[in-house]
């Protein structure tokens, strides 16, 4: 049962992945890319550790699986902030 | 028949060929540097297939430990490097 | 998981780790190199955890692709201030000239010969059975070398006289950078997101530096690893805006750069005195012993690569910090 | 007396640290540290001497495990020579190198170079040379580029480049041995060992990663701005010691290694290779404008000459015959060693009292530093190999040889070598007297000339009358 259930899980996950770099390739400008990366790549990182946690030994792995998750959340969401503003600033000196 | 040993060990040659490429070439200092940083990829996959003893054995720990060791000597030499240029280009200005 | 599927995971991942290192070393934009590179460092990870090789993965990750891509983009941004773009690739790929395409070709040959002599030769080598004398002699021993997992074993007991060497390589290297002269400014204090992100990440990065030192005994781990996610606390201080990254100046600095070699070299030589090999430690002192070297270890190569990563002399802890509003500053990255 | 085999390494690292924690007393660590390494690497030779080749396991643990080193007759006597000449440069950089915060930063780097050829030097092992390489690569880069002048910059970063090319290419044949054996030890290699793609790839990767870094004549193009551009007594280590100890691994991997891999054509190669150095590096040695270019070329020429033993040690019929020309090989390198660490010394005290080192005008350094042109005159006759320097042993012994191979064109190449060897020594010497009135006091800076001196003297005499020990030292090998 739980090998189903990390199966599904998993597949979202790709789903969601195969999602954020349709949109890396296919969106016109910077910002609408970066949303698209930030957005759907966090959440297809959430299923896969959801589905890797399910499919996890004990509570320990699990657990650090998902801190990876939360680190993995905040750093995105720093440096994708970070390029936006950059690539804003530059467009305002030019 | 083609092992993932000997899969890996290929590509290891042939990363190694690209590196050496590029760092013979004289393009830039920078690209220069980092194709010596991959070519030193290249044999550290080499290093590490032959370690690889099949999905269930234990792979052989002593080349696991010269990578190690490979690792931090590269990229003490690039830091080495990079300190190099970042010098003659201050200098460029100065004079 | 059947070797089929097993064969075509290997078959796409050395793809892409081979179509990124060409992209790699092909494009003529440094940022972009830097970026590609940085990206076949990780990928690179991936195929060291996939041939069990977790330790070589996680330096890989953590040193080769993480720091050096670190310092590589510092001197990307740097070098950008000062020189204009065109004139940076000057030389090698583009010029079309008869003598520059005959080099090139000649170069591409002369690489591919060594690719194909070294891959002839390894099929020939791989021909017969692997050898196991010392991997077999490494789990004999193991026991005696005071850890259990055998990478930190060979690292720190077995072949420590390479440790102790590589160490003064560490060594050789900041006292190289520090004779070029001082460092360069620093980056501007950050805005509110990456503040934020640095007054949580911080202290996270610290924190599983030492589990991996502490790991390091009996699970992929150890003193490089724990150093290099040290050195990356180092680094997000660096770019927050923080001058000193709370290094020590000028004595207790450079008593934590030779922490690493010298803590080694004193356990080697007192016990070499006490009757003992040089670095043989005895064996119910061996755990102990490679701790406290390990550790002194951390610190020292932790501090070498923040201070690489500065690129010079860090001013005395006395000069003012980098007051906003200056002129920008060459290398830096965000104009926040 | 095996315990020397540890100090020899130990102490070097332990002074670079000491100098490192205690920046004001540096030089008193560092000159102290020279005299104690001096002194145990003359224990270790005279311990190779009395008890034949020494043999240490580090750890304790057995060979192929652990790490050995090894001390056979070869390496000691470089290892003596390397400790003199770096004891004498050591002396000379007190008085060189003046300012606190200079000397701070220059003796620890010193002294780690100094382990790093005392490590390389003695290991067993095939990874730990790399390692040896590697810190022995960045510590001479380093040191190049001390004092941050641009030209001193630029030549060091491309020593650096081409340095780390040549590890990697080292790496790269270490690693094929590795799949390819299972074991890194020398001593345990050199039995099994066998002619096949392994170990001819290897040999060849490991060879071409140690020519870049000795600087063979092809691959030569980094050294002259290198050595030219590096701080007086930087020179003198990088020319008499950092280049020979790449050298030294290519002797230990042809002749003991390697020996049943090596085929007559590539010893002929390395010959040829060698020939075309010797005549390229004196030529260009010949023309060069500066004092210190013209040192850089001629140990390109002198190396070229190491190199042209080659393939006579692989024609010599009788291991008698053999073993004598192996022995004016290494007379030949300890010579070079000697001679040329004096030469650009002397140099340097030209270059830091006149201000420039530039051949055209040097009338009067006769007159006003007799000492210094002394040194010079007498590392020149050591270059050219007139007797009774070691070198005119060792060419001797190339000569004799090549007659008793039939192998004639190196007697032609070793005559036009030391025929342009001639020239370009009496060139600087003639240009050295000008028309002043001589001083009274023959000497000037004792501290910086009387190293100079004595070691040109010690190329000169020292081997030259007193070079029988070679031999027999040499016949204590592994």
């Amino acid at each position: 049962m739980a090998d189903i259930l990390a199966a599904i899980l998993i597949l979202a996950g790709l789903f969601f992945y195969l999602a954020g770099s349709i949109g890396l390739l296919r969106l016109p400008d910077l910002y609408s890319r970066l949303h698209a990366l930030t957005k759907a790549d966090n959440l297809g990182l959430g299923l896969l550790v959801a589905g890797l946690a399910v499919h996890a030994q004990d509570l320990l792995t699990a657990l650090k699986l998902v801190l990876i998750w939360l680190a993995v959340l905040a750093a995105s969401a720093a440096s994708s902030h970070l390029i936006a503003q950059h690539a804003h600033r530059q467009e305002a000196e030019d | 028949m083609l092992t993932t040993q000997l899969l890996y060990g290929l590509a290891a040659c042939f990363i190694v060929a690209l590196g050496l490429r590029t760092a013979l070439l004289h393009a830039s200092l920078l690209h220069r540097v980092i194709a010596i940083n991959v070519m030193g990829a290249g044999v550290f996959m080499l290093l590490i297939a032959v370690a690889y003893r099949g999905p269930g054995q234990q792979p052989d720990p002593l080349p696991h430990a010269l990578v190690l060791t490979g690792i931090v000597v590269a990229v003490s030499a690039t830091a080495l490097a990079l300190a190099l240029a970042r010098r003659l280009a201050a200098e460029h200005d100065d004079d | 998981m059947n070797s089929t599927s097993l064969l075509v995971f290997d078959v796409l991942l050395l793809v892409s780790i081979l179509s990124l290192a060409w992209a790699s070393l092909a494009t003529r934009d440094a940022r972009n190199s830097v970026i590609l590179f940085m990206a076949f460092g990780l990928v690179l990870a991936v195929a060291w955890s996939r041939l069990m090789a977790p330790d070589v993965a996680l330096a890989e990750a953590a040193i080769g692709s993480g720091l050096s891509g670190a310092l590589l983009l510092a001197a990307v941004y740097r070098s950008r201030g000062q020189q204009p773009a065109a004139q940076q690739q000057s030389t090698g790929e583009h010029n079309t000239s008869a003598a520059t395409v005959a080099a090139r070709w000649a170069v591409t040959l002369l690489s591919a010969a060594v690719a194909g002599v070294l891959a002839w030769a390894l099929l020939h080598a791989s021909g017969s059975a692997p050898h196991d004398t010392l991997p077999l002699a490494i789990a004999a021993n193991l026991d005696a070398s005071g850890v259990s997992n055998p990478v930190t074993a060979v690292l720190l007991n077995f072949r420590a006289y390479d440790t102790l060497l590589e160490l003064a390589v560490l060594l050789t290297a900041v006292l190289g950078i520090f004779a070029l002269g001082p460092a360069a400014a620093g980056y501007r204090p950050a805005g509110p997101v990456f503040a934020g992100l640095t007054r949580w990440l911080v202290p996270l990065l610290i924190l599983a530096a030492g589990y991996l030192l502490w790991a390091g005994a009996h699970a992929p781990g150890g003193a490089f690893q724990a150093g290099a996610t040290l050195a990356a606390a180092g680094v997000v201080l660096r770019l927050a805006g923080r001058q000193h990254i709370g290094l020590p100046a000028g004595g207790t600095l450079r008593v934590l750069i030779a922490a690493g070699a010298g803590v080694f070299l004193t356990v080697g030589l007192v016990l070499f005195m006490t009757g003992r090999p040089f670095l043989g430690y005895p064996t119910a002192w061996a755990g102990t012993l490679i701790l406290l070297i390990e550790s002194a270890a951390m610190l020292a190569i932790a501090a070498t690569l923040v201070l690489a990563f500065v690129g010079g002399r860090p001013q005395a802890a006395g000069t003012p910090a980098h007051t906003a509003g200056a002129k920008p500053v060459p290398g830096n990255p965000g104009k926040e | 007396m095996t315990d020397a085999i540890i100090w020899v390494v130990a102490l070097p690292l332990a002074g670079a640290l000491a100098a490192l924690l205690l920046p004001r007393l540096a030089t008193a660590v560092a000159v102290g540290t020279a005299v104690a390494t001096s002194v145990s690497a003359a224990a270790l030779l005279r311990g190779v001497a009395t008890q034949g080749v020494l043999h240490y396991e580090l750890g304790g643990w057995s060979a192929g495990l652990g790490i050995a080193l090894r001390a056979d007759g070869l390496s000691a006597m470089l290892l003596m020579m390397t400790a003199l000449v770096v004891l004498a440069a050591s002396i000379y950089t007190s008085a060189y190198i003046t300012a606190p915060a200079e000397r701070a930063r220059f003796w620890p780097l010193w002294l780690l170079l100094w382990t790093a050829l005392n490590a390389l030097l003695l290991s067993g092992d095939l990874f730990n040379l790399y390692v040896t390489l590697e810190l022995l690569g960045l510590s001479a880069v380093a040191l190049a580029a001390f004092g941050g002048k641009r030209a001193a910059v630029a030549a060091a970063l491309r020593y650096l480049l081409v340095g780390l090319l040549g590890s990697m290419m080292f790496l790269a044949g270490v690693s094929l041995i590795y799949a390819g054996y299972g074991t890194l030890d020398m001593a345990q290699l050199a039995h099994m060992v066998t002619a096949g793609p392994t170990a001819w790839t290897a040999l060849a990767l490991m060879t071409a990663g140690l020519l870049l870094k000795t600087a063979l004549f092809p691959l030569h193009f980094w050294l002259p701005p290198a050595h030219a551009s590096a701080p007086a007594p930087v020179s003198a280590v990088l020319s008499a010691l950092v280049v020979k100890a790449a050298f030294y691994l290519v002797l230990r991997l042809w002749l003991h290694v390697f020996a049943d891999v090596v085929t007559p054509a590539a010893a002929n190669l390395l010959g040829a290779l060698g020939a075309a150095a010797v005549l390229w590096g004196s030529w260009q040695a010949l023309q060069a404008e500066r004092l210190k270019l013209l040192a850089a070329y001629s140990t390109v020429a002198q190396l070229g000459y190491l190199f042209m033993f080659f393939p006579l040690l692989q024609a010599l019929p009788s291991v008698t015959a053999r073993d004598v020309a192996a022995g004016g090989l290494v007379m030949l390198a300890l010579t070079h060693g000697f001679a040329k660490a004096g030469l650009f010394l002397a140099i340097g005290i030209i270059q830091q009292r006149s201000g420039h080192d530039s051949i055209q005008q040097l009338d009067g350094t006769a007159q006003r530093l007799p000492a210094t042109t002394f040194s010079i005159a007498l590392a020149g006759v050591a270059l050219i190999g007139l007797p009774p320097s070691g070198a005119f042993l060792g060419k001797w012994q190339l000569l004799a040889g090549a007659v008793a191979t039939g192998q004639w064109v190196w007697v032609v190449v070793t005559a036009i070598g030391s025929l342009l060897a001639m020239a370009y020594i009496f060139r600087v010497i003639g240009h050295a007297f000008g028309h002043q009135s001589y001083p009274n006091l023959p000497v000037t800076v004792a501290r910086e000339e009387w190293p100079a001196l004595l070691l040109a003297a010690v190329a000169v005499l020292g081997l030259g009358l007193a070079g029988a020990p070679v031999w027999q030292l040499l016949e204590i090998r592994v």
